[in-house]
């Protein structure tokens, strides 16, 4: 069982990272990219932590009364403790910035806000919004009814 | 404080003395000043000597030094004696009708100073890296004096900037390569290792140096911003411009091609094995930069643009001479560089005294000026002459030497082509001179008077520069042995009248005295013995024995030389200007796609491609 | 098609970084660094929890920098929502929610304090603790029985409760330490609240400034949330 | 005593709010004088003779502690960081929002003391801290303007930002679990076990992660949205001086931590795209802003290509020009805030404003590297270090450069020919002033650069060796215990 302990915790920080990733990347839903975010610390928190796991040790607390043991490793739980609190920031901000957008351009899709945003940007330059992979500058005349040839029957 | 130091502080000081005198009407007559003080102190200076300065400091753990020798001393007299020039066509009525048209003249003759300057450090460059810093300054010096005039100058100016950076970056790679190759920038140094390097790396600096350096002289395929840039500037820039300015290549690829890398090692540097060698590819890159801009000449309409194509057709016959490294070669190349400097200036002063009364350069809109702008007839007349390179006119004896030169070394193609370029000069020059002054006046033109002295002066000077030097052209070889002797070329035989040669000499002196000898006789022929002149006016004209009448307009440049144009139009048309568009629709097309990358939806994919990247890299062995 | 590339790329990441995990040494952790921390954790700090010890004594600096982060982020979140009138009001709690906001609120604040005062013994410390204390001001503004708690004091205790921190760093700077260093170590017994020197004052420094961080950016955010409803 | 340097502009942050309160001149006057403060304290520590030293923050020794390494590069960015945040200094926009220039200093001064932090920290971890923290101050700051569009460009920058920042986490994890140690001086011992494949993943998560702030190509693409939407002084201090900070940490990583050939390697590849990349997207830009956004990332990309060369040459290449951008960039920055708007909307704008136009041909000059000016000697050192180097990736390096240099002159002077050309006037400047004045004072820098270049070369050299001696730093930081080196407890 031991032997399958470290892969297993390993497959979780490593699942828990690429399922934060894959909901930042593939959601264009601005309120789950951020939770995704908060999924994807938390699988490289537990890494973390994993640095400091030793076989057969207690934690890091002296007790009275109780005679001296081996100790897991302190400073990854301090790092821990440290990254979780600047995460909890970075998200609350995050959250701050989803709520404005969604009162400024009422909606919370990703491609919607981008594409406003450009506008906007292009504007504040003095310019018109240029194209982009998504959306190309400038019309794209369709044929009309009758430019193309009829198909033959 | 040695000469050189005081010659170069001068034309440092001179930049802000000029903005000052420029500022006022009566301060703006004093103009030329400085410039004649220069050009006294550089004929002071002994052109057979090495003047050193005496500012040199170790940065970067390189060592700056300048030293002006025999080579920088030649280049810096038509330098000086264009910007004298050019300042004192400014400095009257020129001045202030452009003053009073909204252009500023403390700019003007700011940015003419800072060309100068640049151009002396560059040619006191003592070593490498102050050849390159020279370089670079004399690239950006140009760029204020052609955007003056505003308008499609704008843009010719950025144009001619993007070409030269791309040469001066050339440059840049070539001397760091030096450096790197050899650890030393200093040409004892440098020079002493060159030979053991490898061919492929004197080929990879032979390209560098001749491509960059060949962008300013605007050899082919790099000429196309020239004639733009130098055409449209203002007045007196453009005459400075298209006199002296791209000169400064060929000064760099005498010093650095012929003195440092050696014509020998270039014969070495074979290109394709018993047919061509690197001499040769240099020789006909200058040949067809001798043919096709001179060609183009041949179709411009605007009198300036005329000009400038041809001072790069003239570049070919200089790159030629030197390339051929023989003593009359190499002469007749560095001589073409006064001549044509002198030519080009008293062309360019007198289309822009035309151009300065009647208010266009247009072949089309002007005809019959002779009767109203006599002198200026005669100084563009003289100028074409020297140009087309006949007798009795300097431009003659360069041309002479040059194919003298390439006859005796047997290349009997590249004289062919030489003798091509000077055909289409004699017709375009033709052109220029016809469409100007001879057939009929028009009538806005009426009223039109001489250019003032202040205009005229200065081109008369030239004038007289171009006769007597085209008379006794040993006045100025003793000037060019002495920088063919600094870049260890062989001198010819000089005297005043010409060179003297076991294969056939020249004596401008007995050449001269013949042609006005000759000149004598038909005039008593003429006169004393037939005398049969008629005063008719102007508008009555015949054209191939056909009469015209005053409502026939005598002008036809719009299709000048039919025929011709016809069989030879097709081969260049446009085929650069495909080139360069090609090049920017790649950047430009490039450049879409770049910004398509900085407009996507996720930009945060991209840490996850790279991380995976860079993941599978370490993983992978 | 780029989704595609992102899954792909995706699953590549996942597997390499699992395959480059597997090559670390699971349980067996060098203990370079740790084992001394641990070693000199009592004499260095006085704390009998080493994690706090490493919090605030060996690695202080980093615990100033988290609460800088946080004041960051509060700061940007006001700067972001800004002076934003009151919302409309979400309906209004059931009497139970309100009643137990009521009751739970003194505990909360005793927990909180306990836990933050209490953080150089005992698993917790000031941002645990720190977080329960917001919460206890933020609960009313969930029920709807209060309208959190006052900005101009949370800006107040931010501000000092962070330069408390800084000044008790810089106290060892002027007598005689270095930035940061605990001082008062050697006072009172191992295992009893008032020993470890400093480590307790700055824990509650952190434990205040956690607290009056997050209680005004969820404030703020419970404010913007009922404003275009 | 360089613990000021972080400790005085976090307390002047922490205190703005309440003193603004309490004094308007006292709110008004605390930033700055933090500020100065720094300066001094720079200063007095600029003394070759104690130069370099490491302070144990906390007492305690490494690799127990956190680690200040105090030289001459450090110290340089100290004063850099907090001059550059003194002459960028959030100004009134003009909006009356009293609270909010309160909270754009607040986050000014963090921003500064996370600066100093990554110069000076000699930790993995509190660099992260202190990186997270530089994060952080500039979502808020990006989102100043308070536009709909700033808000969406500073949340797609958090997000690939917190991605990236991930990344460096996993980074820092794997290093912590195959050496046990965050010390720097530590881990340069160390570096014999980081030299696999997993020491190499662990830096690229650390390169990829820094390299977001460091505008490291291809994880840049936030860099024209946010500089298009926030205030130019503050584009002027991302692009200036945070990102030249995260590219010292990785330049401290790989000389002390990773010497690996090949990770330079990866590092010059990603520059070359960067520097190509930047400048063809700058030469299409159509504002003026983001003309400078992109080609930021060029240059950035060139302070890659500069720190991958190998030894002191390659350290004394990137300081040259990452001190030379940190300088034009924030001064062409401003001149963009004092004109504004689209290049359409420039035309004539110069020949209203002389002394701007002056400026920008100046600092567009030295950008493309005319010689007197330091661009040039820059780009000199880059190219004679690719050219010693060789290699076929060093070759393509050189042509790179080259080409974004004629690239960059191409769009710098189609720029500045529609500021001088004689334009309808119809559009009046939108002069604001200000601006122009301390674009002066990086002008000013500029030409002293060139007065007292033989100088600063001497003290460059000086600097580069120093930072390039791992074993020097190491020494500098203290002896380790014998055991912590050969391995610790079972």
């Amino acid at each position: 069982m031991d032997a399958y302990i470290g892969p297993l915790l390993f497959l979780g920080a490593a699942g828990l990272l690429a399922i934060g990733v894959v909901g930042m990347l593939l959601s264009n839903h601005l309120f789950r990219m951020v939770l995704a975010l908060v999924i994807a610390e938390a699988g490289v928190n537990l890494m973390l932590v994993l640095a400091g796991y030793r076989w057969d040790a207690v934690a890091p607390i002296l007790q009275p009364g109780v005679a001296a043991q081996p100790m897991v490793d302190p400073i990854p739980q301090a790092l821990v403790l440290t990254a979780i609190v600047i995460g909890v920031g970075v998200q609350a901000l995050a959250l701050t910035l989803v709520i404005r957008i969604r009162e400024a351009y009422g909606t919370l899709d990703m491609a919607e806000v981008r594409a406003r945003m450009e506008v906007d940007v292009a504007a504040a330059g003095g310019g018109e919004a240029t194209g982009s992979r998504e959306r190309p500058a400038g019309g794209r005349p369709l044929p009309g009814p009758g430019a193309l040839p009829e198909p033959p029957r | 404080m040695t000469h050189l130091d005081l010659l170069l502080l001068v034309a440092l000081i001179n930049l802000p003395v000029a903005w000052w005198l420029a500022g006022g009407a009566t301060r703006r007559r004093l103009l030329a000043l400085p410039y004649g003080l220069m050009l006294g102190m550089l004929l002071y200076m002994d052109p057979g000597a090495t003047w050193d300065s005496g500012l040199s400091w170790v940065f970067l753990g390189q060592s700056l030094s300048w030293r002006l020798d025999g080579l920088g001393w030649f280049f810096a007299l038509p330098t000086i004696g264009a910007a004298l020039a050019a300042a004192a066509y400014s400095s009257g009525e020129w001045g202030e009708d452009f003053a009073g048209a909204g252009g500023s003249m403390g700019w003007l003759q700011l940015a003419l100073a800072a060309n100068v300057f640049a151009m002396l450090v560059l040619l006191a460059a003592g070593d490498l890296l102050t050849l390159f810093i020279g370089w670079e300054l004399v690239s950006w010096a140009g760029l204020p004096l052609m955007v003056l005039a505003g308008g499609a100058a704008v843009g010719a100016g950025i144009r001619y900037i993007t070409y030269a950076m791309g040469g001066g970056m050339a440059v840049l790679l070539g001397v760091v390569l030096v450096y790197v190759w050899t650890g030393s920038l200093v040409p004892a140094d440098f020079m002493a290792v060159l030979p053991t390097l490898a061919s492929w790396q004197v080929g990879l600096l032979v390209a560098l140096f001749f491509g960059g350096f060949g962008v300013k002289m605007a050899l082919l395929p790099f000429h196309l911003w020239q004639a733009p840039a130098y055409g449209l500037s203002v007045g007196p820039a453009a005459a400075f411009l298209g006199a002296i300015s791209s000169r400064m290549g060929l000064f760099a690829m005498a010093l650095v091609l012929v003195k440092f890398i050696t014509l020998e090692r270039l014969v070495d540097l074979t290109v394709i094995p018993g047919l061509l060698d690197s001499r040769d590819v240099l020789a006909w890159v200058a040949a067809f930069t001798i043919i096709l801009p001179t060609y183009t000449a041949l179709k411009q309409n605007d009198a300036r643009l005329l000009l400038a194509w041809h001072g790069i057709g003239q570049g070919g016959y200089m790159v030629l001479g030197l390339v051929m490294g023989d003593a009359m070669g190499s002469a007749g190349g560095l001589l073409h560089v006064f001549n044509y400097a002198t030519n080009q200036a008293v062309l360019l002063l007198a289309v822009f005294a035309v151009m300065h009364r009647t208010g266009t350069a247009d072949l089309n809109r002007m005809g019959g000026l002779i009767v109203r702008m006599p002198l200026s007839f005669l100084a563009l007349l003289i100028g074409i002459i020297g140009l087309a390179g006949l007798p009795p006119m300097n431009g003659f004896v360069s041309k002479w030497l040059v194919y003298r030169s390439l006859v005796l070394e047997g290349e009997p193609l590249l004289f062919l082509a030489a003798i091509i370029g000077t055909l289409g000069t004699i017709l375009s020059v033709y052109k220029l001179i016809h469409n100007i002054f001879l057939g009929q006046l028009r009538v806005e033109h009426e009223d039109i008077r001489e250019a003032p002295w202040s205009m005229t002066g200065p081109m008369l000077v030239l004038c007289a520069v171009i006769v007597v030097t085209g008379t006794m052209p040993g006045l100025v070889l003793g000037v060019v042995a002495d920088a063919q002797q600094a870049i260890g070329l062989a001198v010819p035989d000089y005297h005043l009248g010409g060179v003297t040669s076991p294969a056939g000499g020249l004596d401008m002196l007995w050449l001269n005295g013949v042609i006005m000898a000759g000149f004598a006789v038909g005039a008593v022929l003429f006169y004393g013995f037939g005398g049969r002149t008629k005063r008719v006016h102007q508008l009555d004209n015949y054209a191939g024995g056909h009469f015209l009448t005053a409502d026939v307009r005598y002008q036809y440049s719009d299709n000048f030389y039919p025929g011709l144009m016809h069989h030879i139009g097709g081969w260049y048309r446009g085929s650069f200007q495909w080139l360069e568009g090609a090049l920017i629709s790649v950047v430009d097309l490039l450049a879409t796609a770049l910004r398509g990358f900085y407009h996507q939806a996720q930009p945060a994919a991209w840490v996850l491609f790279t991380i995976t990247l860079g993941f599978a890299w370490a993983v992978l062995p | 098609m780029p989704r595609f590339a992102t899954v792909l790329f995706l699953a590549g990441f996942a597997f390499l970084l699992f395959s480059l995990t597997l090559t670390l040494g699971f349980g067996e952790p060098p203990m370079r660094a740790g084992q001394g921390v641990l070693d000199q954790a009592v004499a260095g700090t006085g704390a009998a929890n080493a994690v706090s010890a490493v919090l605030l004594g060996f690695r202080g600096l980093d615990t100033l920098g988290e609460l800088s982060i946080l004041f960051a982020a509060a700061t940007a979140g006001g700067l972001v929502l800004g002076h934003r009138r009151p919302g409309g009001d979400g309906p209004p709690a059931g009497a139970i929610l309100q009643a137990g906001t009521r009751l739970l609120f003194p505990l909360m604040l005793v927990v909180g304090f306990y836990i933050v005062l209490h953080g150089h013994l005992t698993p917790g410390g000031g941002f645990q603790g720190g977080v329960i204390l917001a919460a206890a001001f933020f609960l009313p503004v969930l029920a709807g029985t209060g309208a959190g708690p006052d900005h101009a004091l949370l800006r107040v205790v931010e501000g000092l409760a962070g330069t408390v921190f800084i000044l008790i760093g810089l106290a060892a700077l002027w007598t005689g330490g270095v930035f940061l260093e605990p001082l008062l170590v050697d006072r009172g017994a191992l295992h009893e609240l008032f020993s470890a020197g400093t480590l307790p004052l700055l824990y509650l420094a952190v434990g205040l400034k956690v607290g009056a961080e997050l209680a005004g950016l969820l404030a703020h955010m419970a404010r913007a949330g009922g404003g275009e409803a | 005593m360089m613990a000021y340097a972080v400790a005085l502009p976090l307390v002047a942050a922490f205190l703005l709010p309440v003193l603004h309160n309490a004094s308007r001149w006292l709110g008004i006057l605390v930033g700055p004088a933090a500020l100065v403060a720094v300066l001094l304290v720079v200063f007095q520590s600029w003394q070759p003779a104690v130069l370099p030293f490491a302070m144990d923050l906390g007492g305690f020794a490494p690799p127990w502690g956190i680690t200040f390494y105090v030289d001459a590069l450090a110290l340089l960015f100290c004063g850099a960081v907090a001059l550059m945040t003194l002459l960028l200094w959030p100004r009134d926009e003009g909006d009356g929002d009293a609270d909010a220039l309160v909270r754009r200093r607040s986050l000014t001064l963090l921003l500064a003391a996370a600066a100093a932090g990554l110069a000076l920290s000699g930790d993995l971890f509190n660099i992260y801290v202190f990186y997270e923290l530089a994060a952080v101050a500039s979502y808020g700051l990006a989102a100043e303007r308070g536009t709909p569009a700033a808000y969406a460009a500073a949340f797609r920058y958090l997000m690939l930002s917190a991605l990236g920042s991930v990344i460096a986490l996993a980074g820092i994890a794997i290093i912590y679990f195959e050496t046990g140690t965050l010390n720097l001086a530590h881990l340069s011992l160390l570096a014999g076990e980081l030299q696999g494949p997993t020491g190499m993943a662990a830096f690229l998560c650390l390169l990829v992660g820094f390299g977001v702030k460091a505008e490291l190509f291809p994880v840049n693409a936030w860099v024209p949205e946010v500089y298009g939407v926030t205030t130019r002084r503050t584009a002027g201090l991302l692009a200036g001086l945070v990102s030249k900070l995260a590219v010292l940490v990785l330049v401290r990583l790989l000389v002390l931590v990773f010497p690996q050939e090949g990770l330079r390697d990866a590092l010059l590849l990603l520059g070359v795209l960067g520097l190509i990349g930047g400048e063809l997207a700058a030469w299409k830009a159509r504002d003026m802003t983001r003309m400078l956004a992109f080609s930021s990332i060029g240059q950035l990309g060139l302070v890659f290509v500069a720190f991958s060369l190998p030894g002191t040459a390659g350290l004394v290449a990137g300081i040259v020009v990452a001190v030379h951008h940190m300088v034009l960039k924030p001064g062409l920055f401003l001149l963009a805030g004092q004109w504004g708007g689209g290049l359409r909307g420039l035309a004539g704008a110069a020949r209203r404003a002389p002394l701007a136009g002056l400026l920008f041909v100046l600092f567009a000059l030295s950008l493309v590297g005319l010689p007197p000016l330091p661009g040039f000697w820059a780009k000199f050192l880059v190219l004679t270090g690719l050219a010693g180097q060789g290699g076929g990736l060093g070759w393509l390096a050189m042509v790179a450069i080259l080409v974004a240099t004629v690239l960059e002159v191409s769009y710098l002077f189609r720029l500045a020919g529609r500021l001088y050309s004689r334009g309808d006037d119809e559009v009046p400047a939108a002069a604001t002033g200000g601006g122009t004045v301390t674009a002066g004072v990086f002008g000013a820098l500029v030409v002293a650069a060139v007065v007292f270049a033989p100088a600063l070369w001497d003290e460059v050299q000086d600097m580069g060796a120093g930072a390039g001696d791992a074993a020097l730093y190491v020494r500098t930081v203290g002896p380790m215990v014998p055991t912590m080196i050969s391995g610790g407890a079972p």
